[in-house]
């Protein structure tokens, strides 16, 4: 049988030390490395803004790889778990900001909500972590709380609401048919369901529903069936995002192009690093969860700082995320005071956010740790990098 | 000073000494044949030779030159070439192919009439020119090897065991061939089984017994040696 | 020096050797975790490179005993994972009007819908699944000979990888692709309280390492038996063995059957042990990373399979990760090596093969082997199996 | 004990109607699967748009995308050919080649505004560098990697090989990041050339052929006709035999690895001009079908392998273009098993002989 | 070894059943054998009367070999039907044709070459065992026993051949070929056959060593009740055991009789002996 002596389950008091430390776990081999990168690197600087210490005490970041060499790109089940344990051994262990992919979160979140460990995680959208809304499967989320308690919270709006923010764009822009392809990961073919759920709602015809193999080498046998009027993506760059443009747009040279945050990045928009070339970048938008300077006059620092330290032109929207996560952890520390060494006092200053000023606009977490925020920037691409356009009113 | 000069090799197959210091010496002109029961290493020092397995003491020369460390494909060079044990054709070139590459080094006139012989020699291949040797017969891959042996139009022509596996009335053909061919010039190492006609073409041998020779002399005198007939040559 | 080799190879030579090597082994093995905390990321890493053996050991029946080069191996754990998760959680959750069917479920599963069974019925249920697919996989092989095998293998791989990242044939659902079945039913045993594996691996630890010993145990007993010898005489040289009386269509897909058993097996407990399956892992490499196991072992010998398999394991989930990773800093430098541990992984696998090419614990038949590099010999066109 | 038990007379006759459904299977079933998936489309097409140009287009593309394939399947063949090893490291190779060619493309500064004169000649430099360096990186593999090991277990080399393979892929990790990257679309790729019966010939489909067709060629006939070409042939049917005829084995492989380097790297560059875009994994994936495509014709049969090539491109855009693409890897190697269950010895491998 | 009492020859059911060529073991009825366009044997009929030594001899190519992969089922015959003791076994497997009593040897040796001198001899006796996947696995009582038994008549059979006790655990490819052709006879012998095909037994063995097998054949038919079917090339054997010889040339059946008349035969000199034959 199991071990009782070790009980850091629920009301963990953590160490009695004033060092606590802020876990993240990210897949740091293959295909996502490059957008965990971006990521860490927010983390990093939201961490030294407070020059890594809320109160008395000290913050230590460990950074751990959930995938493996013999499974790159993604969260490897078992080195995923053992992440989860690894920290829930740690008696200093206050946040664990992770995991990319929600394929993996769903291996952590069970384990360290019996432990009672605070996670946020950066990038996840899937519904179901959360929610038992449409688009989730039945038993979600409750099967993932064993202990019946939220530890869980992300900064991102979850797919619902940019799946409506995309259809929303594309109707404003005059399309009556759209085509829908995704990634089949987690995050695409759960953004996909909900793209196709909003567009039901908002009359827009999806005509082709297909999903990719990143390791196609092209796409142009299947983008030659792109008839309609837009053409709306449902993926990561990793995914082979900047193939998949240019061979729909190649195929079709009229249809609008839509890409969600997956693709808000350098290397997808900017085609000296990769990217699609002008002319597909010409005829393409994007939706991020952030809002331009000019509607988040506050975020205009943070923003520059960031260029600054990394030597970037444009931030990736997961440099962005990674560094909210880590500043809604590094709040909620503050706002638990003294109790910042205690779990159970985070927690409920995590879940006490409200109406938080932020990179990402002003939100609270509600009861089930998703964020409130449902504001998404409309996004072109100038110059080989994503150009604020405006807010989005979603047509939920 | 002698054709072939082999002189106390010792040659290991991993950690099993297969010859345990082997001298012989084959004159310029002559046919020396090698008996010897299973095991005794009679390959083995073709093979040795040859350089596919060379030994790790004792020398080898040719033609006065050293050639106990030299690479196979430049023995060959060197004028010796060897029907080895086994066959060992190409099985998927055709019976024509596999000549061709007998004669792989030779860049002369008269290759062409060289293979004219060997179909002379034997018909059998002349029929199957275009059949891939992996599909013939053993006796016919056996006179495969032999005829591609001869393309290389060595020096000195080593045999392993010509007359396995081969009807008799081609041993025959094949012992008169030996003869011709020694006749015009080439000199022979043959390694045989049959001793009975390996002594009668050859003017000297060599028994071998476990890795060492065990007796040398003339071929009559072996033929006639009693020990000899009774252990190789059956009563 | 020579006295301890001689009392060595004595040794070896001992009729109960390996019977004696097992038990004092898997004793020692045993009682180890006491000694660590439950939660301990070491026994974290045991417990996968037990996995690994169990898997290892399976792929060593069809690949070292039988001589089928089987690329598509990832195939079993494919089908023993999703035994776990169609069994063992709330995936086909609409099941029985949405209450769900549980036979011998833990208390907590018995609350939940879908399929719930024990795991000691999941396990039997994965080993028929898998061995069912390993004769299937295996049926098109049979007339193939050498390499050819290992494309058709490695095609079913690819092809069971495929159907399980798509997941969805009309509006039938068989898996969750790459979302993930997830989460799957703890490990519960009869008699015994569930493994908890958020307070201690202790438990999944025991049982992986009793499924190795069961493993080891059949895996010697087939190899020293008609059946191991007839894979052997097959590997060897299918003509003469054929000759020799030996059913070639019978005795290689009972290869593929057990050493797919086993993938099942060990692909059961990962499903259970990870909680979630998803079809990520069902990938090309993870069939190379096994093979590699076996292969760099000893191909053929039992304890090589076993130590190859340790080894991989632990160098992909010890030592790039924990010590290799960490080298630049506690060096003080901030250098991040997790981008080079792929090429590191590789470069070992040169290394270890360059300087054992028989293997870490060759085969006792090839250390006999004086000669090099024989196997079955050329084609044979017609023997119709 | 009875020794005379023979198994009982059913099992001994075949019923007719299976024997004959056998019979037609193995004279037909090779074809029925060939021509299968565009028999079937091409019907359809025909009653759904009154033409076939859907499906001549899809074949087309087919062929084009199928001779990168079969560049690199040479190269797969031509190792396996002569050693024996499944050699996981070429699809890499062929990667790093165009990790060079792209390199190289900003080396000599070819840019979207070069003009044709100079992007042909910057083309034709980047051509013979990939080339030159991907052959000599194939050889220097092989000496590291495959000769220490010849007289190794059957299976040793391909351990090693697949290390290599991870090697490279962290090299092109390292050096061009972890996703595909897009490059510079010199050719203007998807630009069509011309169309032919509504078939649309595009500029890549014309650069693939043309690079493919020719290399194809020279290979074949240095294989078959060159004195270096027979030496691998030797060498690969029996090195020792190879050796007694005067070969230099280790030369001749050296010479192997060259040449399916120097495919490689042409691949590379072909490939980088095609699908405009590169990634680390490219090899992995193309390595994979390259090798499918070498044993659907016939492991070692340099035919075979630019047949098997040419095969899988067409399978791909069908199903790419009427199964989806998600299905696509399912479909190419449901083809591969149903070739290898009629035909066990590849398209147009050889049989040899039962040594009896 | 008490392989004799299994055979039954006079059994009345098995008399009923024989065909064509009375009382004869195994009977071959106009068979032919077609590569391509090449007729690697045409049309032969042969009958091996029981406990009885038959030779084929025949100019190399003639169709020998390919004959006896049509016996022992590694060919279909493409014409010509097969029968072993009256039941007709054309086209059926290897495997199954070896378990009706039919074993052979090869001839380039193929053993075993990794496993040692009892273990081939062990392989050899597989259709004879019973232990299946799980019977392997848990090894009852009978399982044992059986390999226990086993065990101990591969050694039997090896001591017979006269291989030496200390190489009973040699690997096979560790052998000298005069020792490896003994294991493969064993290995064929420990199957309990009726009928022994051997192929160029004593190829790469000299004079004196064929003159021990050939006593040993005889030893074998008369100690085993064996019948033994021989394809060789050395005449002193072949003209030493056998009771009845055909000559195949060309795939043809030309000559055949028993070895005094087979010699005279001048279309046999002609083609395959030559003068001194
Ligand atoms: N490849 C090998 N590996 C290990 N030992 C070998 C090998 N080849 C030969 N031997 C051993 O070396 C010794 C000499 O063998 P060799 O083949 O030279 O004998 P031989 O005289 O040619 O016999 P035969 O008449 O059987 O051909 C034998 O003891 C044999 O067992
Ligand atoms: N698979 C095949 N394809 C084509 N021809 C073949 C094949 N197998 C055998 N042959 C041919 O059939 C003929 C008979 O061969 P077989 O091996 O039976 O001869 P053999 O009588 O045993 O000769 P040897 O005495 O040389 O062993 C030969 O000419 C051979 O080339
Ligand atoms: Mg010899
Ligand atoms: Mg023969």
């Amino acid at each position: 049988g199991s071990d009782s002596n070790n009980n850091s389950s629920g009301s963990g008091a953590s160490s009695g030390s004033s060092e606590l430390t802020i876990y993240s776990s990210l897949p740091l081999q293959g295909t996502s490395r490059e957008q965990s990168q971006a990521v860490i690197n927010g983390e990093k600087l939201a961490l030294a803004e407070v020059g890594n210490k809320v109160g008395k005490f000290t913050i230590k970041y460990v950074s751990l790889d959930d995938s493996t060499a013999q499974n790159p790109g993604t969260a490897d089940e078992g080195q995923t778990a053992q992440n989860a344990r690894k920290v829930v051994q740690d008696k200093s262990a206050i946040f664990y900001l992770g995991e990319f992919n929600s394929g993996g979160t769903k291996v952590s979140l069970p384990i360290l909500n019996k432990a009672g460990i605070p996670q946020i995680s950066p990038s996840n959208t899937y519904i179901g972590l959360t929610t038992n809304e449409p688009g989730s499967e039945p038993g979600e989320p409750n099967k993932y709380y064993p202990t019946g308690k939220r530890t869980y919270a992300r900064v991102v709006p979850r797919d619902k609401i940019q799946g409506a923010a995309l259809v929303t764009t594309m109707v404003e822009d005059g399309c009556k048919t759209a085509t829908l392809w995704d990634d089949k990961t987690t995050y695409g073919a759960g953004l996909a369901r909900n793209i196709e759920a909003s567009a039901k709602a908002q009359n827009l015809t999806i005509q082709d529903r297909q999903g990719t193999d990143k390791s196609a080498a092209n796409y142009r046998s299947l983008a030659s069936n792109v008839k309609s009027d837009c053409f709306v993506w449902s993926g990561v760059t990793g995914e082979n995002g900047v193939q998949v443009f240019k061979d729909v747009a190649a195929a079709n040279t009229t249809a609008k192009l839509y890409g969600p945050d997956g693709v808000a990045e350098e290397a997808f928009t900017n085609p000296k690093k990769g990217g699609i070339p002008a002319d597909v970048g010409a005829r393409t938008k994007l939706t991020v969860a952030t809002l331009g300077v000019k509607d988040l006059p506050d975020a205009s620092g943070v923003l520059d700082k960031f260029k600054a330290t990394y030597n970037t032109q444009t931030v990736d929207p997961y440099g962005i995320y990674g560094y909210e996560t880590m500043a809604l952890a590094l709040d909620s520390l503050k706002r638990a005071g003294a109790k910042a060494n205690d779990r159970t006092a985070v927690l409920a200053a995590l879940f006490g956010t409200k109406d938080r000023k932020s990179i990402i606009g002003t939100y609270s977490i509600d009861p089930n740790g998703d964020t409130t925020l449902t504001d998404y920037g409309l996004y072109t691409i100038k110059n080989g990098l994503p150009s604020y356009e405006k807010k989005i009113v979603a047509q939920a | 000073m002698a054709l072939l000069e082999v002189e106390g090799i010792e040659t290991y197959y991993g950690n099993i000494k297969a010859l345990k210091g082997v001298s012989l010496t084959v004159e310029r002109g002559e046919v020396v044949t090698l008996i010897g029961s299973n095991g005794a290493g009679k390959s083995t020092t073709l093979r040795s030779i040859s350089g596919l397995n060379p030994p790790r003491k004792g020398s080898i020369r040719f033609d006065d030159k050293d050639i106990t460390t030299t690479a196979p494909q430049d023995i060959v060079r060197v004028g010796i070439s060897q029907s080895p044990e086994g066959r060992k054709c190409f099985p998927r070139m055709t019976v024509r192919e596999n000549l061709d590459m007998g004669a792989y080094l030779r860049n002369d006139a008269e290759i062409s009439s060289d293979m004219d012989n060997v179909f002379e020699l034997f018909p059998r291949l002349k029929e199957r020119e275009k059949q891939k040797a992996g599909t013939m017969s053993g006796g016919e891959q056996q006179m495969l090897a032999i005829g591609r042996a001869l393309m290389a139009k060595p020096t000195l022509l080593l045999l392993d065991e010509p007359s396995m596996g081969i009807a008799p009335i081609l041993v025959e053909r094949i012992y008169e061939t030996i003869a011709e061919i020694n006749r015009q010039g080439m000199t022979i190492l043959l390694v045989e089984q049959n001793a009975n006609f390996a002594l009668e073409v050859s003017s000297r041998g060599y028994v071998l017994q476990t890795g060492t020779v065990a007796l040398t002399d003339t071929s009559d005198n072996l033929r006639n040696d009693p020990e000899v007939q009774k252990a190789y040559l059956g009563s | 020096m020579s006295a301890i080799n001689s009392n060595l190879e004595s040794f070896r030579n001992w009729k109960h050797a390996n019977l004696a090597i097992a038990v004092v082994l898997i004793g020692a093995l045993a009682i180890f975790p006491l000694f660590k905390p439950p939660l301990d990321g070491f026994i974290d890493d045991c417990v996968l490179a037990l996995a690994y053996v169990v898997m290892a050991l399976g792929l060593n029946i069809v690949v070292g005993f039988a001589g089928l080069l089987d690329l598509g191996f990832v195939a079993f754990y494919a089908f023993g994972s999703y035994a776990a998760g169609w069994f063992a959680s709330d995936f086909f959750s609409s099941i029985n009007g949405e209450k769900g069917i549980h036979i011998g479920a833990g208390t907590f599963a018995s609350t939940l819908p879908g399929i719930h069974l024990n795991f000691l019925l999941v396990l039997v249920a994965a080993v028929i699944i898998t061995s069912i697919a390993g004769m299937i996989i295996g049926l098109p092989t049979l007339r193939l000979r050498g390499d050819y095998i290992a494309i058709v293998t490695l095609a079913f791989g690819e092809i069971i990888g495929r159907f399980a990242v798509n997941g969805q044939i009309g509006g039938f659902k068989y898996t969750n692709g790459r979302q993930a079945i997830s989460p799957v039913d703890a490990l519960d045993l009869p008699l015994l309280k569930e493994f908890d594996s958020a307070f201690s691996i202790r438990g999944y630890y025991w049982v992986a390492l009793t499924m190795v010993a069961f493993s080891l145990f059949v895996n010697f007993r087939l190899r020293d038996s008609r059946l191991g010898r007839a894979w052997i005489a097959i590997r060897e040289d299918e003509v003469a063995a054929v000759s020799m009386g030996i059913p070639l269509v019978k005795t290689k897909l009972m290869a593929y059957a057990a050493g797919a058993a086993f993938g099942g097996l060990s692909g059961a407990f990962l499903g259970t042990y990870f909680n979630s399956v998803n079809a990520n892992q069902f990938q090309f490499a993870f069939s190379i990373f096994i093979l590699s196991m076996v292969i760099l072992g000893g191909l053929g010998s039992i304890w090589g399979t076993v130590l190859g398999a340790i080894t991989l394991s632990f160098i992909n989930s010890y030592f790039i990760p924990d010590v290799f990773n960490g080298i630049p800093g506690s060096l003080g430098l901030d250098f991040d090596l997790t981008q080079l541990s792929f090429g590191i992984f590789g470069f070992l696998l040169v290394m270890v093969m360059i300087l054992r090419p028989e293997g870490l614990l060759p085969e006792k038949r090839r250390r006999l082997e004086l000669k090099e590099g024989i196997g079955a010999d050329e084609a044979i066109v017609e023997v119709r199996a | 004990m009875n020794v005379a038990t023979l198994p009982p007379q059913e099992e001994i006759r075949t019923t007719p109607v299976s024997e004959r459904l056998r019979k037609f299977f193995s004279a037909y079933g090779l074809w029925i699967v060939l021509l299968g998936l565009p028999v079937f489309y091409g019907i359809k097409d025909l009653q759904d748009e009154g033409d076939l140009s859907r499906l001549g287009n899809n074949l087309f593309a087919g062929l084009s995308n199928g001779a990168i394939w079969a560049l690199i399947a040479l190269g797969y063949t031509l190792v396996y050919g002569i050693i024996e090893l499944i050699n996981f490291a070429h699809g890499d190779v062929f990667m790093i080649g165009s990790f060079v060619a792209v390199g190289m493309w900003g080396t000599v500064g070819l840019a979207l505004t070069t003009g044709t004169l100079g992007l042909i000649a910057g083309l034709l430099v980047t051509l013979i560098v990939a080339m030159v360096v991907c052959g000599t990186m194939n050889v220097m593999i092989e000496r590291v990697a495959y000769r220490p090991l010849r007289s190794a277990p059957k299976l040793a080399p391909l351990i090693t090989a697949v290390g290599f393979s991870f090697i490279l892929q962290n090299v092109g990790i390292v050096w061009l990041g972890s996703s595909q990257k897009g490059v510079p679309d010199l050719i203007k790729a998807q630009h069509v050339l011309v169309s032919v019966a509504g078939i649309d010939i595009h500029n890549s489909d014309v650069l693939a052929l043309a690079v493919t067709a020719p290399l194809v060629f020279l290979l074949t006939t240095f294989v078959n006709h060159s004195r270096s070409g027979k030496a691998m042939r030797a060498t690969a049917q029996d090195p020792e035999a190879a050796r007694l005829m005067g070969i230099n084995v280790d030369t001749t492989i050296s010479l192997t690895f060259l040449l399916g380097g120097l495919l490689a790297g042409a691949a590379g560059l072909v490939y980088a001009l095609y699908q405009t875009n590169v990634w680390y994994f490219q090899g992995f994936t193309a390595g994979l079908i390259a090798f499918t495509a070498a044993v659907m014709g016939g492991i070692g049969n340099l035919k075979g392998a630019v047949i098997g090539g040419l095969i899988i491109g067409c399978i791909q855009q069908i199903s790419d273009n009427r199964i989806g693409a998600q299905w696509t890897p399912a479909v190419v190697f449901a083809y591969l098993v149903l070739i290898m269950v009629f035909r066990p010895q590849g398209l147009v491998g050889e049989e040899t002989r039962e040594a009896g | 070894m008490s392989t004799s009492g299994s055979i039954d020859p006079g059994a009345p059911e098995v008399a009923e059943l024989a065909t064509e060529v009375e009382g004869a073991l195994l009977s071959a009825e106009n068979v032919s054998k077609i590569f391509g366009g090449l007729v690697a044997v045409n049309d032969v009929t042969v009958a091996i009367p029981r406990k009885k030594i038959v030779s084929i001899i025949g100019p190399n190519g003639a169709g020998k070999t390919t004959f006896f992969n049509m016996l022992t089922g590694l060919y279909k015959p493409s014409r010509g039907k097969i029968v072993l003791d009256g039941a007709d076994i054309t086209g059926h497997r290897p495997d199954k044709i070896m378990a009706g009593g039919v074993a052979r040897t090869f001839q380039n040796i193929r053993l075993f070459s990794t496993m040692t001198a009892v273990e081939n001899v062990m392989v050899g006796q597989h259709a004879r065992m019973r232990a299946g996947l799980i019977g392997s696995i848990l090894r009852p009582p009978r399982v044992g026993r059986e390999e226990r038994g086993t065990r101990e008549k591969a050694r039997d059979m090896l001591g017979f051949v006269g291989l030496e006790t200390k190489t009973f655990d040699e690997l096979a490819i560790n052998l000298s070929y005069g020792d490896q052709r003994r294991v493969e006879i064993a290995r064929a012998l420990a199957s309990e056959p009726r009928l022994l095909l051997l192929d160029e037994p004593t190829a790469g063995m000299n004079p004196q060593e064929s003159e021990v097998l050939t006593t040993f054949m005889k030893r074998l038919r008369d100690e085993l009740d064996l019948s033994i079917l021989l394809i060789e090339h050395d005449m002193k054997v072949v003209m030493g055991v056998s009771e009845h010889i055909t000559v195949l040339d060309h795939g043809e059946k030309i000559a055949e009789g028993d070895p005094a008349t087979v010699r005279a035969n001048p279309r046999v000199i002609e083609a395959y002996l030559g003068k001194q034959g």
